[in-house]
């Protein structure tokens, strides 16, 4: 194939890779930013919105789009309540320390698992778009669906955005994250700020995953790497900056696209990887964050 | 020894029950001692314990679930008729997390905490290799299902044996003059960028060139990647034919990713079915592969020429004619693999039988009576087929199916010969010390 | 020129953050054995500007040096080698250690300098800066549990076990009660006896007992330099300060 | 600080720790004895982590490369070249060492959540080129260390590392080297050191510490023993592959020394043989085993938030360290 579809091609699959993950990353960024623990269990998060899709989905018959529109909206509520129970469970117990929350969230990270292996079990389920549409390009096909992700992942982003900078609740979360012991003296009530954003935070990692499961399949171990992508997507970004978190997904979705047109692709992820990790050594604070003095 | 090396009918899966007692009797006959007549009675009732190491987590666990029911009903069927030695065979399950660590832990725990006869089962490459050292030093005979080439490469150890599954090298070979010679010669092959995939790579080049193919084109993938189209303008326009052999879920995404990229106008696919297993073909996505050939090690659909042996295994393991369990038709199995557990099982109880096998300190000869088999005739213990065995190597050798995707299920259309995928040994074993 | 060279000398020394200019073309000399106190309005650049000097804040531009050597480039551990010290405006102890184990710090950065670290001279360098700010019998308590006053006397404590040429001391009265006040103005007297002391500090009536010697700052410049009596008879720092000040 | 009587009282400790493992391999069960060997090799890569997490306050998230190339650097070597097995030790180590200081020098540029994020992003390059380098390293699948290659033979005297006694010893004199340099270490002035850049590390720069010299020396301090751990697994158990190499291997030695008490000596051994007993355990008698390692886990770090022997500590033995 000639450079120029092909490289058309890297593009059009770093976006979607982006889309989904300034979503997934957006939701940990929440968390990070406003209640400052790291939620190792996010990327299970994200597998439970997966694997709720599957089973929402195929509880409707007739047309997969009323499945995938009922898994749209009930996936996000049912893992926003079990982020939430847990929120109220343990980690409002531990008063959020940072170290004893990781050890928390990996206790999590092995129950959901667990329970998802037992109740839904080892294997990768398909679920159908809401609509098939091939777009036959003069060099190669590409599918319909997935530029609607990149488009639902940008309507979500706005009124995620929305959200935070022009309502109450925005206000709210954001002066939670500016400094949360003023908060509370103005009668903010942070414990509740910090439930709700640990809920919003597992519901957006939800929405991503019911966006990605007609493309990738529901599997119990699929956590991992959107975790993992995440957590460097919200530090190359800028720990509570908006903009850089989308402009990092980008970044690291494009990037990793569009090197694996030039190298060998084990090698072009070695490369990615090392390139972000520098860009992390050299500009600690991140793209968007501000320098510490 | 060179009694042993020779194939007797003890081998042979026509060992009834009666005869099992009748051997019991004349062995228990020969001890003169009373203590010993003692011992043997007492031995004669205890189980055979076999420890079996599964995936039940991890990446493995959709083939360590069908592994675990294969398992069980050879095991039934076994005991059935008599066990072993007239003795029950009992299974004592661990999970190894599909991780090699753990999987020589698990080992350990076998050998010296369960105190099992044998351990068996395992089928991911990595955990054989992780756990055979453990095996090896612990001298417990340790039959995989893994069809990895690690046994048959002379890399293990002399107590590693994989008498029940076709090695991929095996695999790789007897595929290629049919693809050759029926879909094409330009061939583009998409594999996995680690170890497996490295073998498909290493083995399928040459003996596709043997036949007068080339492989145009080798996209190794990330074993991290859940995303392919990327790849996909790397292979080149005159390729004939794509062979691509992809494990764990994103297997699905890779398929019809393929399917998107090309629509109905690409060249003509080849995969392995390790992709598929547990994977409904009619799922929604897969529609694209109507007309593409597998390699499949035993039909997961039932066939039309199917045998009474191959018949009585689906029923015993509770298969529909879909291949899918007879409880819930979504719930697919493994059958190109899982086929490995029921004939392993039933080539352990030959060979403790041959070996005249009563406990720990007849390892040995187990690991010996094993290596002197040499073939395998097609029946209840082999539904599979009829296989050789490679004694030297540890490795079986059977035929392999290829079949096509026709109206959403998997036909055969071509089964190879055992002698397609015979190779040169590299390693010889049994000069190992046991 | 003068035959003494100065402890501390910057030329203009400047330090800006995007467009605050938090301290700009300061020249300054500090001559041994002073004590010098800075004051000036909130947001004056006092901090920022003995920050410069400590090196925990590198300059935008303009030099600073050290008996004559230029510290400029110098990072901050090796200026608290050199002999500058510095306690910080919010007290910055070890809140988990013992107040034992802060000072301990500061003697054994002194003792691994001279050489090694012997438990004997530990123990020793310990309790004579624990008992010079009244300290030694608690020793034991962990720092993050002594009352605020006693905090900022460990921090001076911290400080003075570094034996240090120069003590820069940021605000140390604020928030301790007039008796332990009392308390402190002796103590700077003390430790001026064999060091130069730089001293921030708002509290007046603390500046005019202890400072031979004001400057006062104003928008990140110099804005006066002299005696307590020139300062308070300065126009512009009455306008600027005092004028409109907190403490009269 | 140390009074003469607590000094005693933790030296007993330890060495009377040290010396009922040794009383252990005579009369551990064989399965138990197999388990003791493995955790104290994997308490010595947990104890190099609490080096850098426990006492100097950096979380790693990429501890699995210092490990994995202790495991490589020693085991290529065995494998392909056939060195001895203290050669290939001392590779093994130095691979360690010298990963450590690159990555250190890169790392320590970062602070807080971004050093987590940095040494994790460069744990999953050196996982990748383990899987790229299959050729040398098999990747995934991993290569067998036969008996043969495993065999010390000094003298004449041949000496199997596959003897599970002989195992056993080894891993422990290991163990116990690392242990009693760790209580040194950490009772020493650069301990004191470490312990207060974790408290307050702006505060140390201004008493004249080169903090990042000392963190520098930590990191390659902690990566020469997850490497010594390394290179000892592969050696004494005969395996190396990349699944070492993995996060899952970074996230182990957190799981580890937070269980069994950051900045505690003892913890980390005490926190890899829970661990390991938890799951070997729950697995004999559930197949959800999962589940109940994760509710054990959340238990503990309600009831016990410091680790279990940082529990302890606080609220018993002040004087352990």
């Amino acid at each position: 194939m000639a450079f120029g579809p092909y490289f058309l091609l890297a593009t059009l699959e770093g976006l979607v890779t982006a889309a989904v993950l300034a979503l997934t990353a957006l939701g940990l960024s929440l968390v990070f930013g406003v209640m400052r623990v790291v939620n190792v269990a996010h990327g299970e998060f994200f597998m439970l919105g997966a694997v709720l899709a599957w089973a929402v989905s195929t509880a409707f018959a007739g047309h997969p789009s009323i499945g995938f529109a009922a898994a749209l909206l009930v996936a996000p509520l049912v893992v926003g309540g079990a982020a939430l129970l847990s929120e109220r469970l343990v980690l409002r117990r531990l008063n959020y320390d940072p170290e004893a929350t990781i050890v928390a969230t990996i206790g999590m990270l092995y129950i959901i698992q667990q329970l998802a292996l037992t109740f839904y079990g080892a294997d990768a389920r398909p679920v159908q778009a809401p609509f098939n549409v091939r777009i036959q390009l003069p060099w190669f096909g590409y599918s319909g669906y997935k530029l609607f992700v990149i488009g639902a992942a940008i309507v979500l982003m706005l009124a995620t955005w929305f959200v935070l900078t022009r309502t109450k609740v925005g206000l709210l979360m954001r002066a939670t994250q500016y400094d949360s012991e003023t908060a509370q003296a103005f009668g903010i009530p942070v414990d509740r700020v910090y439930a709700g954003v640990f809920a919003l935070g597992a519901m957006l990692a939800a929405v991503a995953a019911v966006l990605i499961v007609p493309i990738q399949q529901a599997h119990y171990l699929m956590g991992r790497d959107p975790l993992l992508l995440s957590f460097i997507v919200v530090i190359i970004g800028g720990l509570g900056s908006l903009r850089g978190t989308v402009i990092a997904a980008l970044l690291i979705g494009l990037s990793d696209g569009i090197i694996s047109v030039f190298f060998s692709p084990t090698l072009a992820k070695m490369l990615a990887t090392g390139l972000v990790a520098m860009v992390l050594v050299f500009r600690p604070q991140g793209l968007f964050g501000v320098p510490a003095r | 020894m060179t009694d042993i090396r020779k194939p007797s009918s003890l081998l042979t899966s026509t060992i009834s029950r009666r005869n099992a007692l009748k051997g019991l009797g004349a062995a228990a006959a020969i001890g003169t001692a009373p203590g010993f007549v003692r011992y043997a009675q007492a031995q004669s009732s205890a189980p055979i314990k076999i420890g079996f190491q599964a995936h039940r987590t991890g990446i493995g666990a959709a083939y360590g679930r069908w592994y675990e029911r294969t398992t069980a009903a050879a095991v039934k069927a076994i005991n059935d008729a008599g066990g072993i030695n007239g003795r029950p065979v009992e299974i004592i399950t661990e999970d190894d997390g599909t991780d090699a660590a753990r999987g020589a832990e698990v080992v350990e725990k076998f050998a010296n905490q369960h105190r099992t006869d044998i351990v068996y089962g395992t089928l991911f490459s990595h955990v054989v290799v992780g756990s055979a050292p453990a095996a090896g030093e612990l001298k417990i005979p340790y039959y995989v299902v893994s069809e990895g080439y690690h046994v048959a490469s002379g890399k293990m150890n002399r107590y590693v044996l994989q008498p029940g599954i076709t090695d991929v090298r095996a695999q790789c070979r007897s595929v290629a003059p049919w693809i050759t010679s029926n879909v094409g010669k330009k061939i583009t092959m998409i594999y996995p960028d680690y170890a497996f995939g490295h073998d498909h790579r290493d083995f399928f080049g040459p003996a596709a060139a043997e036949q007068g193919g080339e492989v145009v084109a080798q996209i190794p993938i990330p074993p991290t990647e859940s995303s392919f189209t990327r790849y996909f303008p790397q292979i080149p326009a005159d390729t004939d034919v794509i062979y691509h052999v992809m494990v764990g879920p994103a297997v699905l995404t890779f398929v019809k990713e393929l399917g998107e990229f090309y629509g109905g106008s690409g060249p003509k696919l080849f995969g392995f079915i390790d992709s598929l297993e547990a994977v409904n073909i009619n799922s929604p996505g897969l529609e694209f592969l109507e007309g593409s050939h597998f390699w499949e090690g035993m039909p997961r659909y039932l066939q039309e020429d199917a045998t009474d042996a191959e018949k009585a295994y689906r029923e015993a393991v509770g298969l529909d004619e879909t291949g899918a369990s007879v409880n819930d038709a979504n719930d697919v199995s493994t059958a190109a693999h899982m086929f490995g557990c029921w004939e392993t099982l039933h080539i352990i109880k030959d060979a403790m039988e041959a070996a005249d096998y009563r406990g720990p300190e007849d390892r040995a000869k187990l690991i010996e009576a094993t290596e002197a088999m040499t073939e395998f005739p097609e029946g209840p213990a082999h539904p599979q087929g009829a296989k050789v065995f490679n004694g030297k190597i540890h490795q079986v050798f059977g035929s392999q199916s290829i079949s096509v995707v026709e109206n959403g299920r998997l036909n055969v259309v071509h089964r190879t010969s055992i002698e397609d995928g015979m190779y040169e040994p590299e390693a010889d074993y049994t000069t190992q010390p046991l | 020129m003068a035959a003494v060279t100065p402890l501390i000398e910057t030329r203009a020394l400047s330090r800006h953050f995007g467009g605050l200019k938090a301290v700009e073309a300061v020249d300054f000399t500090l001559q041994p054995g002073e004590i010098r106190a800075i004051i000036g309005p909130n947001g004056a650049g006092k901090t920022t500007f003995v920050s410069l000097i400590c090196g925990r804040i590198a300059p935008s531009s303009g030099s600073i040096a050290l008996d004559g050597n230029d510290i400029t480039r110098l990072p901050a551990h090796k200026r608290v080698l050199a002999g500058i010290a510095y306690t910080f405006q919010i007290t910055s102890i070890f809140p988990k250690l013992t107040v034992y184990d802060n000072v301990a710090l500061s003697v054994q950065r002194r003792l691994l300098k001279a050489g090694r670290v012997v438990a004997g001279e530990l123990d020793a360098g310990v309790a004579q800066a624990l008992a010079r700010v009244g300290l030694a019998d608690r020793a034991q308590t962990l720092a993050g549990n002594l009352a605020y006053g006693h905090q900022r006397l460990l921090e001076v404590a911290m400080g003075l076990a570094l034996e240090p040429r120069l003590l820069i001391l940021d605000e140390p009265t604020q928030g301790l009660s007039d008796g332990e006040i009392e308390g402190f103005i002796a103590l700077v007297r003390e430790i001026a006896k064999e060091a130069t002391v730089l001293l921030i500090e708002h509290n007046m009536p603390v500046v005019m007992q202890l400072a031979q010697k004001i400057t006062v700052m104003n928008f990140g410049r110099v804005l006066a330099e002299g005696s307590a009596e020139e300062i308070r008879a300065n126009a512009a720092v009455q306008e600027a300060y005092l004028g409109t000040g907190r403490d009269g | 600080m140390s009074a003469v009587g607590s000094n005693t009282r933790v030296w007993a400790l330890h060495l009377g720790v040290i010396a009922l493992l040794l009383a252990a391999n005579f009369v551990l069960p064989e399965y138990h004895r197999g388990v003791f060997s493995r955790v104290l090799v994997l308490a010595t890569f947990a104890m190099g982590y609490n080096l850098l997490f426990g006492y100097t306050g950096l979380l790693s998230l990429g501890h699995a490369m210092f490990f994995a190339a202790g495991l490589y650097g020693a085991g290529l070597p065995v494998y392909h070249l056939g060195w001895s097995v203290p050669l290939s030790f001392g590779t093994g180590i130095l691979a360690g060492g010298t990963l450590a200081l690159v990555i250190g020098v890169l790392a320590l540029r970062t602070t807080g959540v971004a050093f987590m994020i940095v040494t994790m992003m460069f744990a999953q390059v050196f996982y990748l080129t383990t899987l790229y380098f299959t050729t040398w390293t098999r990747g995934e699948e991993g290569l067998v260390l036969s008996q043969a290659m495993r065999t010390i033979d000094p003298a004449g005297l041949d000496i199997s590392l596959s003897n599970p006694s002989t195992r056993y010893l080894i891993a422990l004199t290991l163990f116990s080297a690392v242990l009693l340099l760790m209580l040194r270490l950490v009772r020493s002035p650069f301990g004191r050191t470490l312990v207060a850049i974790r408290e307050n590390e702006e505060r140390m720069r201004m008493l004249g510490y080169d903090v990042f010299r000392a963190k520098l020396t930590a990191v390659v301090l902690s990566g020469l023993f997850c490497a010594s751990a390394g290179a000892a697994y592969g050696l004494l158990f005969g395996y190396v592959g990349s699944g070492f190499a993995s996060i899952q291997y970074s996230i182990l030695p957190l799981l580890w020394v937070l269980l069994g008490g950051a900045a505690t000596t003892l913890g980390p051994l005490v926190g890899t043989l829970f661990m390991f007993y938890i799951i070997d355990y729950t697995s004999g008698f559930t197949t959800a085993y999962l589940l109940l390692v994760g509710v054990a886990l959340i238990l503990l770090i309600l009831f016990f938030p410091k680790g279990l022997l940082g529990t302890v500590r606080e609220r018993w033995l002040k004087w352990l360290p």
